[in-house]
């Protein structure tokens, strides 16, 4: 064979399709990757560090920054874990309401995934098509509470507000919308011959490898295993809910678009039940203290953000500002594995398997 | 085959379904009331307690007090109040705090200007800003004098 | 008289040319917004009419920069390299049964010759850019371009044995009857599916796949000698969209006798309809991978191009089916 | 921050272990699994590889393990490759500065049991230096980098330890309680 030199090609940090400022320095032999290795850190803003100076309500809304494309449930992961050391009861309304808006990010979370990776992959309207439909999330969690995307809507003990007049109703009406919507999607992408070239029998990875690299989210699940947080050690009140959780079997791209639509069809379920169910009235903050004091000692909680398992390890030493607070950011597990997927792939694959992962940048840096 | 020619189908009908962009900025955005936008100040109802101070996230309000000038009332009155919005993050948490529901929140969010100096507003531009402003504000009202407040519950 | 039609045409049809460009691109802009729920440019102008227009001044106005350890001579050239091909092609395009600037007897050959040139401009820009994305779209264009060249032939021969000729005016009338769309479809389908592939155009837009390699070959061009670039892209879009009608839809035949209408106005209305075609492919498809693309073109595309062959000359041979063929 | 530098500890103590001897809690239904645990893990390593064992009551009944610096991977390769414990999910690694000392606590998850353990280990805060896990958990691989990187622990026979989310050339750990940032501005 013979052999030819090998060029270091510079993706990122500004790249059209790295999601924001990751850089990789991919060594290329033609247009077959020899390596690649990926470089992070260009959106660190030392969270961790920052909340060891914050309260806990101060917290929150850095939390918001984190997973920008879902921060109610970055919200619900700070707040879920605090409630846990302070053991504090939260009224049924406020959890429902949680699990309302944290459904509906999920869905919004998987809406700009599925647009933008077919945007990699050289589509562009089913991208504009999925920001149109997020859109409507969107206006519903504005007129929630005010804000589009960096929500701080979670409190310690409940919520910020609640659900505004003729609010429920619109999210009712918006499932019903999307559930429409999601067939066109399928006859858009799913059957598309071309998507399925590009994504069947790509970025392939067996079971092993994900629990190694400690994968979550779509990129476990898609290997196989049934393992979704909600599930396995129910949090809120998701085990009140009858939802499914997608699996795929052979572990390619096309089977993890396959699981993260699926994933939307579930949340629509359980938003659509919650809002059944939604009790008429009720409070929406329980007891808490005014100066949040959490009691001495460790905890960590993780909860199944879209992007896979968002944990907050909070270490407190009594005082009303955490002595230390680490976040598994599930983006930043998840990228791990990528060197390993680009070995000897085409450049084109690149893309398509970077967008696989779905990463978010403000979560991999912290 | 058949798969593109049904995503064709769907761009097709797509093509003439109505438009979803909004004619911004020729027409202003309407944003629902709890919208979180630029802070509206009133300083005769300000009492000085400096609770947003000591919750912002973002240090980014800076406020000092005097004397109150009438000899027959005590505590302070608001002598400066600024808040950079090179740092704020518009979180709502002063808003949350302020007992007297004297800093709120406008449904104003247009802050872009040349100059990063413009982004320091202080007492008089924060009172001009007085459209658009919020209802429901404080979740820590104060106990006697207001009753309801803004609590949602 | 005719000495200064000679001098004289070939500027108006520059002209035309560039009109047609210009609102090409305001056209694929708009019919793509709509596709997309959006209104597209509207601001520039009534109805964003202007947009192009502001966006060439831009690019005119706009610095020349030539990046430092570029090969200077050879990313001059390779834009006009890319460009005159593409004008040079129209002379042989029969718009009309009149309008037509070189009537030669081997019009067909003769842009299928004359367009591979512009896979060297492509080429060159890419290589003189001296960037790694450029190169790498400079090469994935000259392996596209080569590929899909020779389906783009095979799939005419079909049109050439049913005529006889390589004369388009001849392909033309001898569609007076039958659209060659109908008897050579299956060498429709490739061509079709060739042209898009010459025409870097998604779902076969390799070379300058912007997920992918940013802009490809021309990511270092800016101002007037992009332009250049996205005139070439456009010029060729009216020329392979003129060819099609000719070769397939008929040229300025009417359908269906309906003739009350003057032939150029038939000519307009189906080369309309094959560029609204274009834009609605790249609005619709996302992009083809590298290594699918060419074993599309050598394991797909060309066989079946050769049984267009095949088929035609049986088929020629065949009592009822010679009315066709 | 004072106030904890006025009482020096003699021992330190898991911050967490305070608590369920204050509180008293009721003896927890997982008990006997930390219980087993240490003995298993004692039986095969020694004595003096498991400091201690508790149960981390508000974390959900949290076994927890501390383990000595030693046998760290002894322990982590015995937890993930015994078939019966199967601890193969690195859920998450945290590195802690309780300015006495530092702490690195994994806490692995068993997926088919659905069981959980958190293991931690104590390190000195002038000379940290632990074994990279990243041969037996490929996730543990930027997970000791980044606590490298913030906090300046040394993994010895790590692949690449070089820092993940600061640039090479910054100075200092910052999530060390004693770092002290260049620009107080920032």
């Amino acid at each position: 064979m013979i052999r030819t030199e090998e060029m270091l090609l510079n993706v990122g940090p500004q790249h059209p399709s790295t999601h924001g400022v990751l850089r990789l320095l991919v060594k290329v032999d033609g247009e077959r990757i020899v390596e690649a290795e990926p470089v992070i850190g260009y959106l660190h803003r030392g969270t961790e560090k920052l909340a060891e100076d914050l309260t806990y309500t101060q917290i929150i809304p850095y939390t918001d920054r984190m997973d920008y494309l879902s921060a109610m449930t970055n919200n619900y992961a700070i707040v879920h874990a605090t409630e846990k050391m302070m053991g504090l009861e939260i009224p049924e309304r406020a959890e429902f309401l949680r699990v309302i808006v944290m459904e509906l990010n999920r869905i919004a979370s998987h809406l700009v995934w599925m647009g933008t990776y077919l945007l990699d992959i050289g589509a562009m309207s089913p991208f504009l098509y999925a920001f149109r439909d997020r859109e409507q999330i969107l206006d519903l969690f504005n007129e929630l509470c005010g804000a589009r995307l960096t929500y701080n809507y979670m409190r310690v003990g409940g919520v910020k507000w609640d659900a505004p007049s003729g609010w429920i109703g619109k999210v009712d009406h918006f499932v019903t919308y999307l559930q429409k919507q999601m067939k066109e999607y399928h006859q858009l992408v799913t059957g598309n011959e071309i998507f399925m070239q590009r994504t069947k029998g790509i970025g392939v990875y067996d079971q092993e490898t994900a629990i190694s690299f400690a994968l979550s989210g779509a990129n476990l699940r898609v290997t196989g295993l049934n393992w979704d947080l909600r599930k396995d050690s129910p949090y809120s009140i998701y085990e009140k809910f009858t939802f499914e959780v997608p699996v795929g079997e052979a572990g390619d791209l096309y089977q993890k678009y396959l699981c993260r639509m699926r994933e939307i069809d579930e949340s629509l379920k359980i938003v659509a039940q919650a809002v059944d169910d939604f009790p008429a009235e009720g409070k929406i903050m329980g007891k808490v203290p005014r100066v949040l004091r959490v009691p001495e000692g460790e905890v960590y909680v993780g909860i199944e953000s879209p992007r896979g398992e968002l944990g907050c390890h909070i270490v407190s030493k009594g005082k009303d500002k955490p002595w230390r607070l680490k976040f598994r950011r599930p983006s930043f597990y998840n990228l791990q594995i990528l060197p390993t997927l680009l070995k000897d792939e085409n450049i084109s694959n690149l893309v398509a398997i970077l967008g696989g992962i779905d990463i978010v940048l403000g979560e991999v840096d912290g | 085959m058949l798969g593109l020619m049904k995503g064709l189908n769907v761009t097709l009908k797509n093509m003439v379904k109505p438009k979803v962009t909004y004619n911004y900025p020729k027409e202003p955005l309407k944003m629902p009331d709890r919208f979180r936008g630029i802070q509206y100040f009133d300083p005769d109802k300000c009492i000085v307690c400096n609770q947003c101070v000591r919750v912002c996230p973002t240090d980014c309000i800076s406020l000092t007090g005097k004397k109150n000038p009438d000899p027959e009332q005590k505590g302070k009155v608001i002598d400066t109040y600024d808040i950079n919005f090179e740092i704020c993050i518009l979180c709502d948490l002063c808003t949350e705090v302020c007992p007297t529901e004297a800093v709120v929140m406008t449904n104003n969010f247009e802050l872009s200007t040349y100059s990063r100096d413009e982004l320091f507003k202080n007492r008089e531009w924060l009172f001009a800003n007085d459209e658009n402003i919020r209802s429901e504000n404080t979740l820590n009202p104060l106990p006697a004098k207001k009753p309801k407040g803004g609590s949602p519950s | 008289m005719d000495a200064l039609l000679l001098y004289l045409g070939p500027v108006i049809l520059l002209f035309i040319v560039l009109g047609f460009v210009t609102y090409a691109i305001l056209a694929e802009r708009k019919v793509i917004g709509w596709i997309q729920g959006r209104i597209g440019p509207n601001q520039v102008g009534p109805w964003g009419l202007l947009q192009t227009v502001a966006d060439i001044l831009k690019l005119l106005i706009k610095e020349d920069t030539i990046p430092k350890n570029a090969d200077r001579s050879l990313f001059k050239l390779a834009p006009i390299l890319a460009f005159v091909p593409s004008f040079a092609v129209l002379a042989v395009m029969p718009f009309s049964s009149r309008i037509q600037f070189a009537n030669i007897g081997v019009g067909l050959l003769y842009y299928m010759a004359i367009s591979s040139i512009t896979t060297i401009g492509i080429l060159i820009g890419g290589w003189a850019s001296n960037n790694k994305y450029a190169l790498l779209g400079g090469m994935r264009s000259a392996a596209q371009m080569i590929s899909y060249e020779i389906p783009l032939v095979l799939s005419v021969v079909g049109i050439v044995l049913t005529v006889g000729s390589l004369n388009l005016n001849e392909i033309v009338a001898a569609q007076q009857k039958t659209w060659f769309v109908f008897p050579q479809i299956i060498g429709f389908v490739v061509f079709i599916i060739a042209s898009v592939s010459e025409l870097n155009r998604t779902p076969f837009d390799l070379p300058e796949a912007e997920s992918e390699l940013v802009a490809g070959y021309h990511v270092e061009y800016s101002g007037f000698r992009f332009a250049f670039f996205m005139l070439a892209e456009y010029v060729y879009i009216f020329a392979m969209s003129s060819l099609t009608t000719v070769l397939f839809l008929g040229g300025w035949n009417a359908p269906f006798g309906l003739t009350f209408l003057p032939g150029i106005v038939w000519f307009i209305i189906k080369f309309a309809l094959v560029v609204f075609f274009l834009y609605w492919v790249r609005a619709t498809m996302p992009r083809i991978r590298v290594d699918q693309l060419m074993q599309f073109a050598w394991k797909v595309l060309l066989p079946l191009a050769l049984a267009n062959i095949v088929i035609t000359t049986l088929l020629k041979e065949v009592p009822f089916f010679t009315l066709y063929y | 921050m004072s106030e904890e530098d006025k009482k020096p500890p003699v021992r330190p103590k898991p911050a967490a272990k305070k608590v369920v001897d204050e509180k008293a809690l009721p003896p927890s239904p997982k008990q006997p699994v930390v219980d087993d645990l240490v003995t298993q893990l004692k039986g095969k390593l020694g004595e003096r590889a498991v400091l201690e064992g508790y149960i981390n009551q508000p974390n959900d009944h949290l076994p927890t393990l501390i383990i000595s610096q030693e046998k760290w991977i002894d322990v982590l390769s015995i937890l993930k490759n015994e078939p019966d414990l199967h601890f193969t999910y690195l859920q998450n690694a945290s590195a802690i500065d309780y300015e006495t000392h530092l702490e690195v606590v994994f806490h692995l998850h068993d997926l088919n049991r659905k069981e959980r353990v958190a293991v931690k280990v104590k390190l000195d805060r002038e000379q940290a230096v632990l074994p990279s896990a990243s041969h037996l958990f490929a996730a543990a691989n930027w997970n000791e980098r980044e606590m490298y990187d913030l906090m300046g622990i040394h993994f010895t026979g790590h692949p690449e330890l070089k820092r993940i989310l600061l640039p090479d050339e910054w100075v200092g750990h910052p999530l060390r309680k004693d770092y002290v940032a260049l620009d107080k501005e920032v």
